[in-house]
């Protein structure tokens, strides 16, 4: 069932935007059509673009936005996973709680040349 | 003035075009494909039935309920999830595949020979826990017995100096060791109750990796009677790197699908893949026409399943790394239906 | 004994085992023997029915193991931090069932995405582990002429010349994977079971060595042995002025110093048909010299069929763990 | 032997032992255990080159568990209920 509502309506997760646009929902209660204007603004891309997996591949590789991780897909200059959170938090202008935490927990020395 | 229909071309990317372009586009793929084949265009109404698939701005499209055909996989799995193991059982318990492959990350024969007895245990770990026919899928990748990498010599830098025997010898030499390869490791997943074998993108080095993909085909089909064959093909044509080497009698350089198919009969292969190159300056509706009229004269003469490869950059399916669903879906359906394939 | 199978001994067969392999070691090296209270505590190890033994309290190394994980059940991702979290390893290492350079090569894309996924859930040390396998480079897998076909047939000068061509081959295929480690977030990198083909295979790890070292000066690089001496199969290659060929412990560690690695690894081959207890003796006696002279850590070896652990498939807990406290006791060594 | 027939430790040693028609201190030797395992199919570590993929392993090794210790084991029943029956 999953898998027939993502192919039928879904907006495609970490492929495009699903997930940007998942997080306006979720942290600012935003509907779709405004959540989308706003990822796509910041993004600079159309609405249309949010949906198309071949757009947004470069879009989120150029913003360090995470993707797949077949190394044929996204390497090593591509952040993943929480680098990639870290990204989109400053990207949408939204706290993303692990993040935070991440950031609480490393106490200061992000910016600390290890 | 008519209305653009959302479409995507052969590279992946989004463009807009009218029906009439993309029936335009239609008529002159299965054109192209005619005329450099030498097999006839599709008929009328199969290309209105293209039309129909593709002047669509629906997201998705898909065969009649009861038309579902049967999906092998070269390759089941991302390999970055969990263990493979937990990716055969995402294939089959919530990606519906119907055939599931175990791989190894470097796909070719040569480089399972030396690691067979972990690829073994994984096999029958994964056939104690999957219900679905399992196969075991690699390369016979001929190039890669050449050198730098390999032994013999590299034919495709002895051919540009002229050295032309030099360079058919050597690929005959490889044909030899690369059979030896691909029979060793098929008896050891025969060994451990694996379904299936599955030879894939064969021909990719030229006739004679297509040779030694036949030639190993035959040996397997002696020793192990009821084991699954599939062979799936690199491109539309064998290239002809040596250019006299035959199969029963039969020249393979040149070979288009059609007699592609009755080679991989001949030596005992259970299902068979062609595959046909995607031109990613063209439109999708180019490709699939093309792509279909080269495929066609299979589907009548076919004594053994026929598997159309449709993946990234074959098959119509756009040449990009995040495959686009209307695309993916459009070119999965128009195969089906106007090839009525026993799988893809 | 050496091939795992137990045995009843008196506790003065075992001191005459110990003293025969600390003799046997010191003529075949041209090597002091180890002191009598060296001798004495080896016994002490040795003649107790216990079956464990272990290091005194705040004693305790630093284990680095070549290759964590099984592999075989669950993900390599798994195997890390299983071992971080449940075998109390203190380094990991990722490595690939084809455990050679050569073979990573062509699935660096894949091993990379490992090595990012793995570094992101752990928090030891973890580096990448693989042979030189210079063996791999030739004839019928590689395009090298292989010299141990060549060598018998007396062709010395092409066996030779098929081990020089070999050098820079291997030397490349270890430095693009190391590179493609650190872009990866690698700790260290491993060139383990170092001259496993001989002096060429030697040379050429040398060699990596000495590029990683000045790409990278912070990562990592542990070199370990594939035998007590290096195999002369050229026999006159040379590193820093030196003749590679017949090189023991001592000698090899100062190769490595001054190529750059960070950790040196000696290893010395077990004897089956002798005792654990003779080649323990032997080991030690073998390895004491690097000790004194180390400006690097020493791990030394303890894997089947090295450093006096039994060439035993699932090697013996009593065996392991004699071998391993004896070694650290008496070599003060920096891991195992 | 002690999950189905409640044995003691010394008896359940013994019991096996006999079975195996080894003595009670093989049963503790990896070696020897390890040898007497795969002749029986009884299963052993599945990595590490200990066994090859081609003996019995885990669910197999179950049932030749089942029949050299004389003892039913339930998985190995449902198996043979469900697959063989």
């Amino acid at each position: 069932m999953s898998i027939a509502h993502g192919v039928a309506s879904g907006m495609g997760g970490i492929r495009t935007a699903g997930d940007l646009v998942a997080r306006m929902q979720l942290t600012r209660g935003m509907r779709i059509k405004e959540a989308k204007a706003y990822v796509a603004g910041k993004l600079g891309v159309s609405e249309r673009d949010l949906s198309d997996p071949v757009v947004m591949l470069d879009v989120r590789r150029e913003y360090g936005l995470g993707g797949l991780y077949d190394s044929e897909i996204t390497d090593t200059n591509d952040a993943w996973a929480i680098q990639a959170k870290f990204n989109i938090a400053e990207l949408l202008e939204i706290p993303i709680n692990c993040v935070e935490s991440f950031k609480t927990l490393v106490r200061g020395k992000l910016g600390a040349k290890s | 003035m008519e209305e653009g229909i959302p479409t995507r071309m052969g590279d992946g990317s989004l463009t807009r075009m009218t029906r009439s372009e993309i029936k335009a586009d239609i008529e002159a793929g299965t054109q192209a494909a005619a005329a450099k084949a030498k097999v006839p265009p599709l008929s009328d109404v199969e290309q209105e039935h293209l039309l129909d698939i593709y002047a669509s701005k629906a997201r998705f499209t898909a065969v009649d309920m009861g038309e579902g055909v049967i999906i092998s996989a070269d390759g089941s799995g991302t390999r970055h999830i969990g263990t493979r193991q937990n990716d055969m059982q995402c294939f089959e318990q919530l990606l519906g595949a119907d055939i599931i492959e175990l791989w190894h990350i470097d796909y070719s024969f040569k480089a399972v020979k030396t690691v067979l007895p972990f690829e073994q245990q994984e096999m029958k770990d994964c056939l104690n826990v999957i219900t679905s026919p399992m196969q075991y899928g690699a390369m016979p990748d001929l190039g890669r017995y050449t050198q730098p990498d390999g032994p013999i010599a590299n034919w495709s830098e002895l051919m540009p100096l002229g050295k032309i025997d030099e360079a058919r010898d050597a690929q005959l030499e490889a044909v030899e060791q690369a059979v030896d390869d691909m029979v060793f490791v098929a008896d050891g997943m025969a060994a451990v109750g694996a379904d299936g074998i599955d030879l894939d993108t064969t021909g990719a080095a030229g006739d004679a990796d297509f040779l030694a993909a036949l030639r190993a085909t035959e040996i397997i089909r002696k020793k192990h009677p009821d084991m699954g064959i599939e062979m799936g093909m690199a491109g539309e044509f064998v290239l002809g790197m040596h250019g006299q080497i035959e199969y029963d009698g039969r020249r393979l350089a040149g070979m288009w699908p059609l007699a592609q198919l009755k080679a991989a009969e001949k030596a005992g292969a259970t299902i068979f893949g062609p595959c046909v190159n995607v031109n990613t300056g063209k439109s999708g509706a180019w490709n699939v026409a093309r792509a279909i009229t080269l495929v066609k004269p299979c589907m009548a003469e076919a004594k053994i399943p026929i598997h159309m490869n449709a993946g990234m950059g074959v098959g119509a399916v756009p040449m990009c790394r995040y495959l686009p669903l209307d695309a993916v879906s459009r070119a999965s359906k128009a195969m089906v239906e106007i090839l009525r394939l026993d799988g893809l | 004994m050496g091939d795992g199978s137990l045995t009843d001994m008196t506790r003065s067969e075992l001191k005459a085992e110990i003293e025969a392999g600390t003799e046997a070691a010191a003529k075949r090296a041209k090597l002091p023997e180890l002191t009598q209270d060296e001798l004495d505590h080896i016994l002490d190890i040795f003649a107790s029915p216990s079956r464990f033994s272990a290091v005194d309290i705040g004693d305790e190394v630093i284990l680095s193991t070549d290759g964590t994980g099984s592999q075989d059940f669950a993900s390599r991702v798994t195997d890390q931090q299983a071992f971080e979290q449940y075998l109390g390893a203190d380094t990991l290492e990722l490595y690939h069932h084809d455990y050679s350079f050569k073979a990573v090569k062509t699935d660096l894309g894949h091993e990379q995405t490992v090595m990012r996924l793995a570094q992101l859930v752990t928090t030891i040390p973890l580096q990448y582990g693989a042979m030189p396998d210079m063996g791999r480079y030739t004839k019928p897998d590689g395009p090298i002429p292989n010299w141990s076909e060549l060598l018998p047939l007396g062709r010395f000068e092409e066996a030779f010349a098929a081990q020089e061509e070999a050098v820079p081959e291997v030397t490349n295929d270890i430095v693009f994977v190391t590179e493609g480690m650190v872009d990866a977030g690698a700790d260290a990198i491993d060139l383990d079971t170092a001259g496993a083909a001989g002096d060429a295979d030697f040379l050429a790890s040398l060699r990596a060595i000495e590029i990683i070292r000045k790409k990278f000066p912070d990562l990592g690089v542990q070199i370990g042995m594939a035998s007590e001496t290096v195999l002369g199969m050229h026999g006159k290659l040379e590193y820093d002025g030196h003749r590679l060929a017949g090189m023991w412990p001592l000698q090899q560690m100062k190769m490595a110093e001054k190529a750059g690695a960070t950790l040196f690894g000696p290893a010395i081959n077990v004897n089956t048909g002798k005792t654990v207890a003779w080649n323990t003796a032997r080991t030690l006696t073998i390895v004491k010299p690097c000790m004194a002279e180390a400006k690097i850590p020493i791990h030394l070896n303890v894997g089947m069929g090295v450093g006096g652990v039994p060439m035993a498939i699932m090697p013996p807990i009593d065996a392991v763990s004699r071998a391993s406290r004896a070694a650290v006791d008496i070599l003060r060594l920096d891991g195992l | 032997m002690q999950m189905t027939r409640g044995m003691r430790l010394q008896p359940a040693k013994e019991y096996v032992a006999a079975k195996l028609g080894v003595s009670v201190e093989d049963l503790v030797d990896p070696l020897a255990m390890s040898e007497v395992r795969r002749e029986k199919g009884l299963g052993t570590l599945i990595y590490g080159e200990c066994a090859e993929p081609t003996e019995p392993q885990v669910m197999e090794a179950k049932f030749h568990i089942a029949e050299v210790l004389d003892v039913p084991i339930a998985c190995v029943d449902g198996f043979k209920k469900r697959a063989i029956a």
